[in-house]
């Protein structure tokens, strides 16, 4: 089984993986509050990351509106918990349920249709801006006054998993398992036969199809594997910050948000997205230190704004990545660090 | 888009880069254990869409921070955060000040973000003075160190009844009806629920025509104000934000709407972007909004102050309520004598400040942290300026009512 | 609803629609030839208005005088942007040039933020909030003359593609790539000039739409939705089809405002975006065979 | 023999322009079957009928007894028909071995079972030395030779090859003529192959149909056809009608 799933690794590869998973275990032991909240919001774009990877990166499909499963999945959940007092596991299984027969159900239509490439993208982030109108006007979900979880001082000192409701540390721990968690799934999936399908219906589905796939069926499991797995995102995003508003869960932004970290990280591959995930954020905060430095060795003037040369930085940076590695900072990071076997080196391992 | 930028305070940026990371990792008890100064941790949006207003916030914190001073208060320090319009990052930028070693959380502006806000402030047990935010649930959802200086969207749709009896009784002439238009979003629509709910129990002179919400996303409100125009009311009530408010007083124009008057309850029909685009045409609308008593002794102390630091620029709301958080944090700081959150939070709760600049009868908080008895002004434009005309005790102007047609604007 | 209301509706989103029609004209022109999707169309947009703004600030230029100069600057500004960046991903798959793009779309706006700030600006024009007024026909003046500029200026594509050696090079481009490069035109040269063509475009429509809507940074994701919205309505690459798709949004938009409710009338056009997506998704003016 | 595929009375147009016209014939069990013809002949089109890959406007295909149009062609792979392509479409981002796998799934149960099959496949395919490379880095040869291998792994009852031997040098073509001679020997493959290298249309086929303009000309054995002088005419240009 390990051979299996994590037979692409070298031993260096397997020790970094292993360090990595040690390190994420350990951090609330010393980090401070910021640096626990910042890597919480890192393993959560890991986590969606890896849902959208799972659509672009193995089956080839493009969506630009992921913020809807998401979304689908907070509001049922909160709206569960909020109303009739149920706890996250029903409205995981409510909102999961609800997000794959919506990812279903969309992708059914388009692919009956046969809508493909920038079209299908489009039909995405049209379906998330609809809904979020809805929402808008959805009074039993709050609409744009907001849906608000209940949540008690004491509640939040504690560690109540059933009931997602405790410290920081807690939600820590949950969005890091269910990062590696997502890891494992997507690992076990790549390797069975749903992943050999994937890669072929993008790769070529005219070939794929001649081979007896049937590429209408395996694309929407991958939507509806991806849907779910955003939706499970939607809950913890839900009980991790108890306050949901339309505008903010539904926006394109939001959507485009969980496609920067496995772009950046290389799609496709297995670590990229939690890879391009660790990256994007710090990034960020690099960029932020080295202005405020700047500013105040008056290099350059205080008038400018820090926000807007970050942003402009920051956009530079992300272009000169896909120009000069558009398959990903992973792939290159694991040739030069020799993470991963070449495929007829990994025969030798099972 | 994920961007997690933040601004480190003043002193972690003398130290550079490596510092900066080495106070943020550091336990923040020991940053706090060495402060003499009260460190407020002053979170707003300082980019992303609401970032005009985020940094218009941060004046009225520098107006404070030297007013407080003359005034005799506790010195304070600023650790400044920016939540990128994002609850998302507002709450790993509190999680971060209070890292640094802030001893008291204001801001954020926005009730999305000051709700994240207040739930690291809740968990860290640090105290947070809500600038501005009107959401209700801030106050009602039982957090214990959350103290808002800044009426809910109840309390200002009561305060705009009020007022503008008033306004109606002195200038001799009422509205039938009245056509509510606002923004679909939290504050938008919270208000107008309220006002809606609210009308039965006022004995208003008028009924409201109809409810007409928009996306405040949208490109283009002709639609809007077409829709606001065909129910023939007397007077429209607008709940909106800057941009949309602008883009709504200019289709009015255009599209020839010259009701009694133009009322307003929100952001927007008076900020000073308002009134340079729109000119004559922005003038005579009158807004019912938290405001600052021009009369109170310590009105008079900020409002000098401002002008000496933005000539140029308008004292508003925004300077006013985040000015009276930091008077309200000082104060607590002088009467608790530590810098302890505990103790702070204590004075807090005992808040009763008299001479302060927002209209009502001064600072007390409820069990629920909320100061029920602040008040709502009525502002009305004037050629550019924004003269109290209700109540009476801060007014500094009479009414124009009904307002004047487009075209008989000098 | 009575006869004169419905004819006040029914022209303002007629105009209304002209307006997002002509905002879209550049996206459509760039998509029909290059294939590539422009996810920086509305940061071009913002640009080209705040250029105008500048210019009247500074000289006192109508921004409808402005055109010229802000289109043959961005005109540049497009195609030193496909000849040096865009071309490189041309080989790349969709979502990496809608990465770039996105990217490029954040530097542009944050460089207008750097710049410009974040408040909303305007031009104030002595006829910008004028408006004819027929009967109880009350006509916008600014959105009629957009309405008319965009389509003049639909026409002028049209023109240049149909007439002119250039523009019937660039057609045969978009037709056969392979065959285009066969009878030797060069066609990297010409997909620069056409997103060159396509930012100039947009450059004109921001300079109209500064009449209408005060420009400030973060206008621009919003513009480029509405793009899409009204291009893949009309048919991507089909320039009639963008004034099309702009008038069936505006139409829609206002009839949905006027009868149900303002805030639900965005919901019409992504739900009139889904039913064009599915049964016919070239669009209505589109080539078929995608 | 048996009659495994019937083709009876097939049409197809493109926009009024005829590409195959009323083409019938049968391919019985075991036997290897040639189609041939000029470009533009319809043979591609005609496996594309077959293949499911587009719709036939007039007439049947039976296969095994069973009515196999209208079916997409995954389910005519489930059928039991395996293609190649004309122009050769391998997986580029998989390896090749992963190529074959993807045809070898198909029937096997599980991924381990899949992969011994695919390196039988290879083996026999004589491409168990290039499992590794990746498809994209493959040399024209070595992609048809792939083309074959991942269609084979399906398991298929019948095989179509277009233009498997073009572009190869003679010695390969007499090695992949070899390797399909032992494939039908083994396992008692039926294939229908569309070929121009005439040398291996004579060496393997047992009977050979021509097509021309869309239409059938002759049919017979491979000698038979070639002295047919409407066949030659066809393909040495027509003689003034």
């Amino acid at each position: 089984m390990i051979d299996r799933l994590f037979g692409d690794l070298t031993r260096a590869g397997l020790a970094a993986l292993a360090a990595f998973v040690l390190l994420l275990l350990v951090l609330p032991g010393f980090a401070t509050g910021y640096i626990l909240s910042v890597t919480t919001i890192i393993l959560y774009l890991a986590f969606v990351g890896q849902a959208w990877n799972l659509m672009l990166g193995f089956a080839g499909l493009l969506s630009i509106g992921h913020a809807l499963f998401m979304g689908i999945g907070a509001y049922a959940s909160a709206y569960l918990f909020a109303r009739h007092g149920l706890p996250p596991i029903v409205g995981l299984i409510v909102g999961g349920g609800l997000a794959v027969a919506v990812g279903a159900a969309i992708s059914a239509l388009a692919f009956r249709f046969a809508i493909g490439g920038v079209y299908f993208a489009l039909l995405t982030i049209a379906f998330a801006e609809f809904t979020r109108i809805m929402v808008d006007h959805a009074r039993f979900l709050g609409g744009t006054e907001g849906l608000f979880l209940p949540v008690s001082a004491e509640s939040r000192q504690g560690f109540d998993l059933f009931h997602l409701r405790g410290r920081p540390e807690m939600f820590y721990y949950v969005i890091m398992l269910l990062c590696l968690g997502a890891h494992a799934l997507c690992r076990w999936l790549l390797t069975s036969r749903a992943g050999y399908y994937w890669r072929a219906v993008r790769d070529n589905p005219q070939a794929a199809e001649a081979l007896g796939v049937n590429i209408f069926r395996y694309r929407m499991y991958a939507v509806m594997v991806s849907s779910g797995m955003a939706a499970t995102a939607g809950v913890f995003y839900a009980f991790f910050y108890n306050n949901l508003f339309p505008e903010q869960i539904f926006s394109v932004e939001r959507s485009i948000e969980m496609t920067l970290a496995p772009i950046v990280g290389g799609v496709g591959t297995l670590f990229g997205p939690i890879f391009g995930a660790f990256v994007l954020t710090p990034l960020g905060e690099v960029l932020t230190w080295a202005i405020e430095w700047l500013q105040h060795e008056e290099i350059i003037g205080k008038q400018v704004k820090v926000d807007g040369v970050k942003l402009l930085f920051w956009g530079i940076a992300v272009a000169a990545i896909v120009l000069l590695q558009p398959r990903g900072l992973w792939p290159w990071a694991c040739k030069r660090l020799g993470l991963i076997r070449a495929p007829e080196d990994r025969e030798e391992g099972r | 888009m994920e961007r997690l930028s933040s601004r480190t305070s003043r002193r972690s940026v003398l130290a550079g880069g490596a510092a900066a990371i080495a106070t943020s990792i550091a336990p923040f008890s020991i940053g706090r254990a060495q402060a003499s100064k009260l460190k407020v941790g002053v979170l707003l949006p300082r980019s992303g869409p609401q970032a005009q207003i985020g940094i218009d916030c941060q004046r009225g914190a520098d107006v404070a921070i030297n007013v407080l001073k003359a005034k005799g208060f506790p010195e304070l320090e600023f650790v400044l955060g920016d939540t990128e319009t994002n609850p998302q990052i507002a709450r790993a930028q509190a999680e971060k000040l209070i890292d640094q070693g802030i001893h008291v959380l204001t801001g954020c502006f926005d009730s999305g973000q000051t709700l994240a806000a207040a739930q690291v402030c809740e968990q860290k047990g640090i105290p947070l003075v809500v600038n501005i935010a009107a959401v209700p649930s801030l106050t009602d959802q039982g957090y214990k160190t959350v103290f808002r200086n800044f009426p809910t969207g109840p309390m200002i749709a009561t305060d705009a009844f009020q007022l503008q009896k008033e306004l109606y009784t002195a200038a001799g002439k009422a509205p039938k009806t009245v056509v509510m238009i606002h923004a679909n979003d939290t504050f938008g629509a919270s208000q107008a629920d309220a006002a809606f709910g609210l009308l039965p129990k006022m004995d208003m002179p008028y009924t409201f025509v109809e409810r007409i919400s928009y996306d405040p996303t949208a490109r283009d409100l002709s639609a809007e104000i077409r829709k606001g125009k065909g129910t023939n009311a007397d007077a429209v009530w607008f709940i909106s934000r800057l941009n949309d408010a602008m883009a709504l007083c200019r289709e009015m124009v255009k599209q020839r709407w010259e009701p009694m008057g133009i009322l307003s309850s929100g952001p927007g029909w008076y900020e000073g972007q308002f009134l340079q685009n729109l000119g004559k045409h922005g003038d005579d609308v009158v807004s019912f909004i938290p405001w600052y008593d021009p009369n109170k002794a310590m009105s008079k102390a900020m409002t000098a102050e401002f002008t000496k630091q933005f000539p140029n620029l308008q004292l508003n709301t925004n300077h006013a309520h985040t000015f009276e958080a930091l008077l309200i944090a000082s104060d607590a700081y002088k009467r608790a004598g530590a810098t302890d959150p505990a103790k702070l939070i204590e004075a807090l709760q005992k808040t009763d400040i008299k001479d302060n600049v927002t209209v009502g009868p001064g600072v007390k908080f409820n069990e629920k942290g909320q100061n029920t008895a602040t008040r709502c002004s009525a502002i009305q434009n004037r050629g550019g300026k924004t003269p109290t005309i209700f109540p009476a005790a801060a007014a500094e102007v009479k009414p124009t009512w009904p307002m004047r047609g487009w075209d008989k604007r000098a | 609803m009575d006869t004169v209301t419905l004819l006040n509706v029914l022209v303002a989103g007629l105009l209304t629609g002209c307006v997002y029609g002509l905002s879209a004209l550049g996206l459509s022109v760039i998509f029909g030839v290059i294939r590539i999707v422009n996810f920086a169309h509305g940061e071009i947009l913002v640009v080209g208005m705040f250029m105008a703004l500048v210019l009247f600030r500074w000289i006192g230029l109508d921004p409808l005088l402005s055109i010229p100069v802000v289109a043959a600057v961005l005109f540049a500004f497009g195609y030193l942007l496909q000849a040096s960046v865009i071309q490189r991903v041309a080989h790349l798959p969709e979502h990496m040039q809608f990465l770039l793009l996105a990217a490029i779309a954040i530097a542009m706006v944050s460089g207008c933020l750097i710049v410009f700030g974040p408040d909303a600006q305007n031009v104030q024009l002595d006829y910008a909030l004028d408006s004819f007024a027929v009967g109880g026909l009350i006509i916008d003046k600014t959105r009629a003359y957009a309405a008319v500029a965009a389509v003049a200026l639909a026409a002028a594509l049209l023109a240049f593609f149909r007439f002119s050696g250039t523009g019937r090079a660039i057609r045969a481009c978009a037709d056969n790539y392979l065959g285009a490069q066969v009878v030797g035109l060069n066609v990297s040269r010409l997909y620069a000039f056409t997103f060159g063509i396509g930012s100039a475009c947009i450059g004109a429509a921001g300079c109209i739409i500064l009449l209408l809507v005060d420009v400030h940074p973060y206008l621009a994701p919003g513009y480029t939705l509405l793009a899409f919205v009204v291009v893949i309505i009309g048919g991507m690459g089909s320039l009639f089809g963008a004034l099309l798709g702009g008038i069936l949004i505006g139409v829609a938009e206002a009839l949905a405002a006027e009868m149900i409710q303002p805030s639900l009338k965005s919901a019409f056009s992504f739900a009139l975006l889904i039913l064009v997506l599915l049964f016919r998704p070239q669009g209505l003016l589109g080539k078929a065979g995608r | 023999m048996s009659t495994l595929l019937d083709v009876a009375g097939v049409g197809k147009s493109f926009k009024g322009l005829r590409a195959v016209h009323d083409v019938s014939f049968q391919v019985s069990e075991k036997e290897i079957f040639a189609l041939i013809g000029p470009n533009g002949a319809g043979k591609t089109t005609t496996f594309n009928l077959i293949a499911g890959a587009i719709r036939t406007d007039t007439g049947g295909i039976r296969f095994a007894g069973r009515d196999i149009v209208g079916l997409r062609p995954d389910q005519i792979c489930d059928a039991g028909i395996g293609r190649t392509f004309q122009i050769v479409m391998p997986f580029p981002d998989l390896t090749v071995l992963e190529n074959v796998m993807v045809g070898a799934l198909h029937g096997e149960t599980d991924v381990a079972a899949a992969r011994r099959r695919a390196l039988d496949c290879l083996a026999l395919l004589e491409l168990d030395t290039r499992r590794h490379v990746y498809a994209a880095n493959l040399t024209l040869p070595d992609r048809k030779r792939l083309e074959v291998a991942r269609a084979l792994a399906t398991r298929p009852r019948l095989l179509l090859l277009d233009e498997v031997m073009a572009g190869l040098r003679p010695t390969e073509t007499d090695r992949m003529v070899a390797i399909l001679k032992r494939l039908r020997a083994e396992t008692g493959l039926t294939i229908l192959l569309i070929e121009h290298v005439m040398r291996a249309v004579m060496a393997l086929s047992d009977r050979v149909l021509v097509l021309h303009h869309g239409e059938r000309i002759a049919e017979g054995t491979p000698e038979e056809v070639t002295a047919d002088p409407a066949v030659l005419e066809c393909y040495l240009g027509s003689a003034p009608v």
